[in-house]
């Protein structure tokens, strides 16, 4: 029982800040989805529509899926979504497009079948590669026996698995003498991380190098390092994290370089899509957008992120460039 | 002792009452009635559970494992249906039964064991958290991403309604409700529950064999997190096992602002029931009123305060409870 | 005397909870060297008095002098640097502390100096208390002896004594009293409240009468006779005389099997116990405090496990049986410790009187049921209360009791093991329990009394075991039962025995 | 010798004996944890825990409970850590933090004490609040790149020991004398044990209850400045749950939840206990998605390992007493 949305974009005359875009992290209270939001709320500035951002520091699938109700019944327009599980919000989503609204994912995503477009930082090959090239390319000789870690924040979590999984592929087809002696857990909880870290480094004394794939365990992982006394040329520690949270790590050599993308542009970028279509336009794959403060983007089909399913109206916006953070750059960014 | 529960009944009626005018002015769509029935979807986990860690509480128990519990049912239904491929229904009976399990083993720890519930079921909490994550892990599904592909009747156990109008999980919190009070407020057995919380000796010496009913409270508790398990395995259309982790404090939010005493031998579900409905609608209500989820704490933190301080239970109650306390303590035998 | 001065003027003192109006404006007075007793019935508000007193509770009304002094504001701080110590009629102890902490605590002396004066005071007292143990696994009576101890350090100018012997035997009353004597010389004013009206010319040297929320008799102990306090605390136009007749008859038990046979049972603080409990007669055991009562009494309703020997009730042998077990072969317990193991505080005396025998009476509770058998009880035993959901704990200690006594009688056992049943509870009630005991043994149920009290044990025993240091080598038949033997037996220098032991 | 059987009656001493167990157990599968390296890591990364748990011990002594520890470890953390980020000085932020600390833990105090709310629902209350204030005042911004000179202060030694280990045990062991020894100290457990004799006996229950909140609130933010000073940035979900593992490792050190018994030598071994748990999963090389199962059956063994130990040894000890009163067979010739 409820036309609100679907009517006022179908006049064609909708007023732009009468459209609400719910905008949607995994979980709230991490610097990552924080800076997420931070380029959401200044393209909204930028256009003029509203962005909510509604999350919860749990980061359940329960919690999305009762935000993502909630936004329907309260009669948003558009939600941009960064899904922690690939297909517990299925159903939901479903009711929000039945009730006309629009939705995007971001960051991670969803079952196709249930957005319209998907704003992608890249694809887990992509992420997976970066992460072991990063830590390769510190290396003296990246094709002798190297021992490696991974240390991201649980056994659970979808996208860190997913990149986790590949990279494990990409060292078995690029670097087979690397041997994977272990894969520990922080559970995002920066005090639990700090110790895994201090741990790893003296339970595996002849360790090269840590990949930490996560914003909580990197900077841990880092200060961990510090605390010992290590620097890159002890052991390689490289990830996923905010420059914000490692620059000083960069600065005084714990660390030689650390990757990202900018989450401040994806954030953006996926609420003015959601608020794009709200407006009732309509994005085919091949179609192209003019988006302001970032440029001209252009919407590809599910097919590079592997899905099957294909149609018209389903499709991804890959995020131009991923960023390696090193000392030579990480000022020149802020999030 | 009746006419004090039923005080405070009233006064959570009044609290409801005020809370629907008041977010129904906020935003009218919220007195749309669908909204409101399909909103016990998102709390009916907590609501079912805290009907019968209400029984816990007042055998002057505590339990904190429901939420891990219902991670652990997910997980074995997913397992048994689509890995090992038994009949769906034989399934989820099953983990219901796992659920019962699991307070099996925190009631007899705490009832013969005399240990401190908190502790045990903090245990537990973690072990039934950790089994999920095991059986997932060990089952060759992968950890993130979740066991789906459930059947549409599956499905239906969350999306069904009756007569197409009350949504199954309205009728399951009925259900679930009209069990615990009948159990609780009609039978011996309830008045041993309360017997047994206001003087375990006294009670066992009166031939009350306290340790059966204790360990009884636990194993409901645990069937009924069981019960969530399942069924929000169908709402959210996969199995996973970190489902129901932060339902700690809001089951243990609406069994207390539901006027059970902490310290057992008083209380009842029909304040359960309606704290949770306070609570569930507290946070769509809110959220519809374009408050950021992440917010909301603020207010149940307040209106929990708030409540207990001046509407009612509290003075006379603390008194009762201090005077309760002192012959007691001599015991020392109480856990 | 006339000299002597003041130490606490209590002038129009009120005091109500909720609707119960419990003091109408009280007035007393104590001075140095007095030992007032107050006498009252159950629920008469003596220990809301003394409460009061001690700043415990704030009267509603009425004013407190203290040595002349008006006190405005109270409470129990101030009380205690006046010089005013309570000990409280339930003990008060702190369970996981030591005896020896029990005493210091909030007590600014030094260690040592408490470790001397204690020791020299258990030594004048006789009685055996260990400072190393946990005051939780004291009994009742050694928490009272310890409570008493600790009122007595306080060096207290103005002394209250609340039911000090309810749990105490003679023998520890005796040197309790010798106590009292040598501090009355030195000048300290003494409330003492008691339901023994024996104690009351043995010690005091005024009496109080509270009744109804008044003071109905005040004056010298010299005034009084037992009888004269009896006719006061009765309430007024009552007629009912007391029936100090207990009928006992000799009964020939040769060719009977006994309800209750014990056989050389051996257990924790106590070896090698053997009696017998036959149908419609009251088996007393005697002893002192520690003596293992208790624990004989535990073992044969099952909450412990005898080691060796056989119990057996009505032919049916229950040595191992659980306490749900003992309780539906008919067995039913009155526990000493009536706020550890006897009552549900925070819930209606109808649940607590009702808590056992709702086991039969199928799935679910009936109400109707319950508040019939409730008021039956309520008025067979004239239980002081203004509702049946009234929660227990509002009620007066021996109202109390009387609730635990209704909840066991309502099961109809066939014995009863009652543990000090009438501690704590007024003339007027106990001769009420007596009476329900003469009854209930014409009904052909079987009694088996563990009391302190000398008097009460000798009254209404038809028979008596004496325990002594967990043995039991004495049986007194009807004609041996009196004062002397009962004492003698208990301290083991009994010489002779009747025939019902078996050695 | 009999001070020495006195000291293995203690809990402390029992729990100071899972305790090795555990590191015996891990260092026979992996000698490193043996280490002195690893012993004072553990140390290290336990102060934390220590700090919440000796202050949360005074509210459970008196028998009421803190469940907000978590909330204003994490406000206070956020709160110090921009002063410390935006320039300002170390003791400002100290004091500011000690501040906060104890205005929540007034509150939290007069709350029970004066409205008499159940300690559980206040302190629950009080989680939810803080946590949200902590959101709203950093605007959900975690507080990054703390000077390095703070976070030195957690890297300090002092003949080769950290120095603010040093100092935490320091302080535990003052606080325990205090605890045991004086007068006032006492109260506490005596307020937990038995409130109704407190009262009788002229203790300001009230005051200590209320002082009892503001120590714990205090020490959870004293915690969350070790946390920024130690971890180096703060999110805004910091210490989120970490109230149940606090209590845990209370309850592990022999703290009764129902109040009166327990000593902050115990809790502080009951602290270590739980974060060693952690790293020793590590030093096992088990995979780590066995973490919890593991951390949360060994927590359950030990707890009932206590629990049917002390029974036992209670159970002696009554048995004991009550023999020796029985006349025993020799003796009765004199009684005959
Ligand atoms: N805290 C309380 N709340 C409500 N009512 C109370 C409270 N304390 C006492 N009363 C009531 O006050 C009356 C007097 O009680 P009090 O304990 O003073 O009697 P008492 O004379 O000491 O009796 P007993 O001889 O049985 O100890 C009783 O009716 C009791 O129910
Ligand atoms: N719960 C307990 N915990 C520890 N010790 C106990 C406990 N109960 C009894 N005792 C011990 O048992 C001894 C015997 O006490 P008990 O009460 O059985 O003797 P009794 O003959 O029944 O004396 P009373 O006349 O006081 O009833 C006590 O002195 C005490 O040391
Ligand atoms: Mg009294
Ligand atoms: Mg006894």
């Amino acid at each position: 029982g409820d036309e609100g949305a679907s009517g006022d974009s179908d006049d064609g005359e909708s007023n732009a800040s009468d459209i609400e875009v719910v905008f949607i992290p995994k979980m709230t209270g991490n610097a990552f989805f924080e800076s997420g939001n931070n380029g959401a709320q200044a393209m909204a500035e930028e256009v003029g529509f509203n962005v909510k951002y509604d999350g919860t520091p749990e980061g359940t699938v329960a919690n999305q899926v009762q935000i993502i109700n909630s936004a329907v019944s309260s009669g948003a327009d558009a939600i941009a979504i960064s899904s922690v599980t690939s297909d517990g919000l299925n159903q939901a989503l479903q009711n929000a497009i039945d009730a006309g609204v629009k939705v995007v994912t971001w960051d991670s995503d969803v079952d196709p079948e249930y957005r319209s477009v998907y704003i992608n930082q890249g694809t887990p090959e992509i992420l997976g590669k970066m992460l072991v090239d990063m830590a390769a390319e510190q290396m003296d000789d990246p094709s002798a026996e190297q021992q490696v870690a991974w240390f991201y924040s649980s056994p659970t979590v979808p996208d860190q698995n997913s990149w986790v999984d590949y990279a494990e592929t990409y060292i078995a087809e690029e670097f087979p003498s690397w041997e994977i002696v272990t894969k520990q857990f922080g559970e995002g909880d920066e005090q639990l991380s700090l110790q895994i870290g201090e741990s790893i480094i003296d339970s595996y004394p002849e360790l090269d190098a840590v990949i930490a794939p996560d914003s909580t365990a990197l900077p841990a992982m880092a200060q961990a390092a510090e605390n010992k006394g290590l620097n890159a040329e002890d052991l390689i520690i490289t990830g996923f994290a905010s420059p914000n949270s490692m620059r000083t790590f960069i600065e005084n050599g714990t660390i030689v370089n650390h990757g990202l993308w900018d989450v401040t542009d994806q954030g953006a970028l996926a609420v003015y899509i959601a608020y794009y279509l709200a407006q009732g336009n309509e994005l085919k794959v091949g179609d192209t957008v003019d988006v302001p403060t970032i440029g001209e983007v252009e919407v590809e089909p599910n097919s590079v992120q592997g899905y099957d399913y294909e149609a018209d109206d389903s499709g991804i916006i890959v995020l131009p460039e991923r960023i390696v953070f090193t000392k030579d750059n990480t000022n020149d960014f802020d999030f | 002792m009746l006419n004090k529960i039923s005080k405070w009944n009233l006064t959570l009626i009044v609290v409801l009452i005020v809370e629907i005018i008041i977010f129904g002015l906020m935003n009218s769509r919220f007195w749309n009635i669908n909204i409101l029935l399909t909103s016990f979807n998102d709390f009916i986990g907590i609501a079912i559970i805290g009907f019968f860690v209400t029984f816990v509480v007042i055998t002057g128990g505590i339990d904190i494992s429901g939420g891990s519990i219902i991670g652990l049912t997910s997980v074995t239904t997913g397992i048994l249906s689509q890995v090992v491929g038994l009949n769906i229904w034989v399934s989820v009976i099953l983990a219901i039964l796992v659920g019962g399990l699991c307070g099996l083993l925190n009631g007899i720890l705490i009832a013969y064991g005399r240990v401190q519930a908190m502790v045990i079921t903090l245990g537990g909490m973690m072990l039934y958290a950790g089994i999920a994550v095991v059986l997932v892990g060990l089952s060759g599904v992968s950890t993130y991403e979740g066991i789906g592909g459930f059947s549409l009747k599956f499905s239906q156990i969350a999306y069904g309604k009756l007569f197409g109008v009350i949504p199954n999980s309205v009728v399951l919190f009925i259900v679930m409700f009209v069990i615990a009070y009948i159990l609780l407020h009609w039978t011996r057995y309830g008045r041993f529950i309360y017997l047994t919380g206001i003087n375990q000796n006294t009670a066992e010496y009166s031939g009350i064999d306290t340790r059966k009913i204790i360990t009884s409270t636990y194993v409901l508790s645990g069937l009924s997190a069981g019960v969530a398990g399942v069924m929000l395995t169908s709402y959210l259309g996969s199995a996973r096992a970190d489902f129901g982790g932060e339902y700690l404090m809001p089951i243990l939010t609406v069994v207390v602002l539901g006027g059970t005493l902490i310290t057992g031998g008083k209380g009842g579900v029909v304040g359960t029931a309606l704290a949770s409905i306070i609570v569930g609608f507290l946070q769509v209500g809110l959220q519809m009123g374009g408050l950021s989820t992440q917010y909301i704490g603020l207010a149940t933190g307040l209106l929990l305060i708030i409540s207990v301080a001046f509407l009612g239970i509290s003075s006379e109650e603390f008194k009762a409870n201090v005077r309760r306390l002192i012959p007691n303590k001599i015991s020392g035998g109480k856990v | 005397m006339e000299e002597s001065r003041n130490l606490v003027k209590l002038e129009n003192i009120q005091k109500s909870f909720n609707q119960n109006k419990v003091l109408k404006g009280v007035s007393l007075e104590l001075n140095q060297s007095e030992v007032v007793s107050i006498i009252g019935g159950n629920g008469a508000g003596k220990s809301t008095l003394m409460k009061i007193l001690t700043g415990v509770y704030k009267a509603d009304a009425g004013s407190i002098e203290l040595s002349g002094e008006d006190i405005e504001s109270f409470n129990p701080s101030i009380a205690h640097e006046k010089g005013i110590y309570l000990v409280p009629q339930e003990p008060l102890l702190f369970p996981n502390m030591t005896v020896e902490q029990n005493l210091t605590i909030g007590f600014h002396k030094n260690k040592y100096e408490i470790r001397t004066e204690t020791q020299n005071l258990v030594e004048e007292l006789g009685w055996d208390l260990d400072l190393d143990r946990l005051a939780i696994s004291l009994t009742i009576a050694e928490q009272q002896q310890l409570e008493i101890i600790k009122g007595l350090l306080r060096n207290a100018k103005v002394l209250i004594l609340d039911e000090p012997t309810s749990a105490l035997t003679f023998s520890e009353t005796k040197s309790l009293f010798n106590v009292i004597e040598k501090l009355k010389c030195t000048g300290v004013g003494i409330f003492y409240i008691t339901h023994r009206l024996d104690e009351v010319f043995q010690i005091s040297t005024h009496a109080v009468i509270l009744r109804d929320g008044k003071v109905t008799l005040k004056g010298k102990i010299d005034l009084f006779t037992k009888d004269i306090l009896i006719n006061g605390l009765l309430p007024e136009g009552n007629e009912n005389k007391y029936t100090d007749i207990f009928e006992k008859k000799e009964a020939n038990h040769e060719n009977e099997e006994p309800i209750l046979k014990v056989e050389n049972i051996s257990g924790d603080g106590f070896r090698g116990i053997s009696f017998e409990v036959y149908k419609g007669e009251v088996v007393g055991l005697a002893g002192l405090v520690g003596a293992g009562r208790t624990e004989i009494a535990e073992a044969i309703y099952g909450i412990n496990h005898v080691k060796s020997g056989k119990i057996t009730l009505s032919g049916k042998d229950i040595t191992k049986l659980s306490i749900t077990e003992t309780v539906n072969s008919g067995l039913a317990y009155i526990p000493e410790d009536r706020f550890l193991h006897g009552i549900f505080s925070i819930t209606s005396v109808r649940h607590n009187i009702t808590a056992q025998i709702i086991k039969r009476q199928g799935i679910f509770t009936k109400r109707k049921f319950e508040e019939q058998i409730t008021s039956e009880y309520i008025n067979r035993l004239s239980i002081k209360l203004s509702s049946q959901d009234d929660e227990i704990q509002s009620l007066s200690g021996g109202n109390q009791q009387k609730a635990v006594i209704a909840r066991i009688l309502s099961t109809n056992p066939k014995l009863i093991i009652m543990d000090e049943p009438t501690r704590g509870i007024d003339a007027a009630a106990r001769s009420d329990i007596y009476s329900i005991i003469t009854e209930l043994k014409e009904q052909g149920y079987s009694i088996l009394l563990i009391s302190s009290d000398l008097e009460e044990i000798e009254r209404i025993s038809d028979r008596i075991y004496a325990i002594y240091r967990g043995t039991c080598k004495v049986c007194l038949g009807l004609k041996n039962i009196n004062a002397t033997n009962v004492m003698k037996a208990a301290f083991g220098t009994y010489e002779g025995s009747d025939p019902h032991v078996k050695v | 010798m009999s001070r020495f059987k006195n000291i293995t009656k203690q809990r402390e001493f029992r729990t100071f004996l899972f305790l090795v167990v555990i590191f015996i157990i891990v260092g026979l599968v992996n000698s490193d944890f043996l280490s002195t390296g690893n012993i004072h890591n553990s140390l290290k990364s336990s102060l934390l825990y220590i700090v919440l748990a000796v202050g949360i011990t005074f509210v459970l002594l008196t028998g009421n409970i803190d469940i907000s520890v978590g909330g204003v470890l994490g406000l206070s953390a956020a709160v110090s850590g921009m002063i410390l980020r935006d320039g300002g000085s170390i003791i400002v932020a100290v004091l500011i933090a000690i501040l906060i600390g104890a205005v929540i833990g007034l509150i939290n105090g007069l709350g029970v004490t004066k409205l008499k709310i159940s300690s559980f629902i206040m302190t629950l209350g009080m989680l939810e609040i803080t946590r949200v204030v902590q959101v709203i005042y950093t605007d959900g911004q975690w507080i990054e790149n703390l000077p390095a000179g703070f976070k030195q202060i957690s890297q300090m030694s002092i003949f080769g020991i950290n120095m603010l280990s040093i100092i935490v045990i320091a302080g535990v062991i003052l606080v325990h004398l205090y605890l045991t020894k004086s007068n006032k100290g006492r109260y506490f457990s005596a307020i937990g044990d038995n409130e109704g004799g407190a009262v009788l006996l002229g203790i300001p229950v009230k005051r200590y209850v209320t002082y009892s909140f503001i120590i714990s609130s205090v020490c959870a933010s004293l915690a969350g400045l070790i946390f920024a000073s130690q971890i180096g940035f703060i999110s805004t979900t910091a210490g989120l749950g970490i109230e149940m593992t606090v209590i845990a490792a209370a309850v592990l050190g022999g703290v009764s939840l129902s109040g009166g018994v327990g000593t902050v030598i115990g809790v502080t071994i009951g602290a270590v206990i739980m974060t060693s748990i952690n790293s020793a999963l590590v030093y096992m090389k088990v995979p780590a998605f066995w973490n919890d199962a593991i951390s949360g059956s060994l927590l359950i063994t030990i707890v009932v390992a206590d629990v049917l130990l002390t029974r036992k040894a209670s159970k002696e000890a009554k048995k004991e007493r009550l023999n020796a009163r029985v006349l025993q067979e020799g003796v009765e010739v004199s009684v005959k």
